[in-house]
């Protein structure tokens, strides 16, 4: 978060904060500042609603609020502190947020990274048919068709959305954690055991062999 | 053979994934004979289990039983640098793209993990609801749509009598008058009911004379609020209907 | 709202500000001290909840924010300061693809057909009040104000815009159909000359002793 000292915040501060509050998704600077020109009929810089935001997060800060503003998505948004998860799931009972499948995060990880990626090219790295992830995926509003490939059969393209973007807290798509070179994967420490359960989460790891007893399933 | 959920797999390339990582395997180095056989008997299990995207599974057995054919036979195929190809190298490679795609997808699950943490406004304080204002976009309209706007103001009166007088002419000045006795007897009268049963040129001259009068301030118009009649009443204070001295 | 000195946030008071700010329905105190009591397995009590809200609030203040929590029926929300709606109304708008009502359409053909027209020639040839009609053209661009009428009151001739040629697609006025044009269009038995001349005839009203008034341009 922007490291900004406190200081009274100002009329375009609020406005941003009314903003920032009242949006449903998150809200892009421009849009902050197409709204103030419109009411105000003054231009203001982008520059000046971000260090709006740095403001607003400082005076949250300040006053100990649970409260900031996050940068997501190429906008802003008002969140909770990750503190605060354990009473908000009790009070909303259930977790509001269901986990992806794996065919559906596999699927959407390939096109996130690849993007625009066609179907083809997410069933060739999968070894499997996508075309259920990938609709899913479009009913999530996670993936967009963005256009076709000039590739053989001219297969749609597929790109991530901004939704994407705010499901796993990126500001953009610079923020994609890098994807590993192989050598780098293979290497440290050499593509062993130890390694290949760090990769894999525990659940997604069929049971351990037991012993060698045939206990093949039917 | 292991006990194995054959639902915990994503696809072919995962389930042999899990065969070299539990065999400690040198994924550049992979014993396909050995491998191709177990994937096999796995693969032979899942067919009797219907299990649904069995086929991909079969086709990779396939590439597999391939693979171990042609390491079997003396290499015939050289590279550009005129080296043999190792005929699993291209599996290599897949298995190795794929390994990166699911390393960054448990990335991305670490991120879901984190972001389930953030919880945002509640609907309680939706002040959308409060503050939305709608604007009307118009669509696209044609000429057509205007011309069909006016149809009901050009479409003759209903059942005019037929035994219309020959020549009948009003002018406005006339039907000033024709008004002002009207009115005199007082209230507010619907402009329908004064020209009810009268002929086009008498409503139309008797209308302008309406109009005129109004003009002058002499008598208010009323709408009612179906907007289908107008009513006309003495205008307070201004009880002389007498025309205008030009 | 309660007057409470400022001080700083407990954690009370922010497990308080979480529930609130993200609770889909205005959230009662009890509410929050059975949360309390589940997540911490203390119990406190509601009086303390109000106290929260207080303090929150003077905390919102102390910073000059626009936010605050307010107590409606059921309980507690968040809410952001009214005088804020300008830029909320802006941000909200929303377009609706609608047609202009008939009302709309038969004023601003009445207006075509006789521009420059005066209201009180408009409600002539419709039979009605138009003001509301006219306004609404006004707002939305399609007819315009081009002068005053030299008849009594001398009330404002209203012509058409550019923008009413473009949403009907009409080069210019001349591309309006002609009366006959219309009569073909309409196809209508009961077409009535008479009234077809009322719209486009210029001398609705008794001429003006002076001279011509409609003849007033711009």
């Amino acid at each position: 978060m922007e490291s900004t000292d406190f200081r009274d915040l100002t009329d375009l501060d609020r406005v941003v904060e009314a903003l920032v509050f009242a949006t449903d998704v998150p809200i892009a600077a421009a849009a902050v500042t197409e709204v103030i020109g419109e009411v105000l009929g003054a231009t203001i810089e982008e520059a000046a609603v971000v260090e709006a935001v740095a403001a607003l997060n400082a005076s949250y800060a300040q006053i100990g609020s649970i409260l900031c503003i996050e940068h997501v998505a190429e906008g802003y948004r008002m969140a909770t502190d990750k503190r605060m998860a354990p009473y908000l799931n009790v009070f909303f009972r259930q977790e509001r947020k269901t986990r992806l499948s794996r065919s559906l995060m596999e699927t959407l990880a390939i096109i996130a990274y690849r993007q625009p990626a066609t179907k083809p090219e997410v069933d060739a790295v999968r070894g499997v048919d996508s075309d259920y992830a990938v609709r899913r995926l479009l009913e999530h509003g996670l993936v967009e068709i963005t256009g076709r490939s000039e590739s053989l059969g001219k297969p749609l393209l597929y790109s991530t959305t901004p939704v994407f973007l705010e499901r796993f807290g990126l500001a953009s798509l610079d923020e994609l954690p890098t994807l590993r070179e192989i050598e780098e994967l293979l290497n440290e420490p050499a593509f062993s055991k130890e390694r290949a359960e760090l990769l894999v989460l525990k659940d997604l790891l069929p049971p351990e062999p037991t012993d060698s007893a045939d206990e093949a399933t039917p | 053979m292991y006990e194995i959920h054959l639902d915990a797999f994503d696809g072919p390339l995962d389930l042999l994934l899990f065969f070299i990582r539990r065999d400690e395997l040198d994924i550049y180095d992979i014993p396909i004979a050995r491998i191709a056989d177990e994937y096999l008997s796995y693969v032979r299990v899942m067919q009797d289990v219907d299990l649904d995207g069995v086929g991909d599974f079969i086709y990779m057995a396939a590439v597999l039983i391939n693979i171990k054919a042609r390491l079997l036979l003396p290499s015939e195929e050289l590279d550009e640098d005129g080296e043999p190809i190792d005929p699993r190298a291209e599996l290599v490679e897949r298995l190795l793209e794929y390994l990166r795609y699911k390393e960054a997808t448990q990335q991305l699950r670490v991120l879901e993990e984190e972001r389930a943490a953030v919880f945002h406004r509640g609907k309680a304080s939706a002040v959308k609801a409060e503050y939305i204002d709608t604007v009307e976009v118009y669509q696209n309209t044609t000429v057509f749509d205007l011309i069909k706007a006016l149809k009901p103001l050009l479409l003759q009166a209903p059942a005019e009598p037929t035994i219309e007088l020959t020549n009948e002419s009003y002018t406005v000045e006339q039907q000033i008058g024709f008004m002002r006795d009207v009115l005199a007897i007082g209230e507010r009268k619907a402009f329908r009911y004064v020209v009810a049963a009268r002929s086009k040129p008498f409503i139309i001259a008797t209308f302008l004379a309406v109009l005129e009068l109004a003009r002058r301030g002499s008598l208010r118009l009323f709408v009612d609020a179906e907007a289908v009649d107008f009513y006309v009443e003495r205008q307070e204070g201004n009880l002389t209907l007498e025309p205008e001295e030009a």
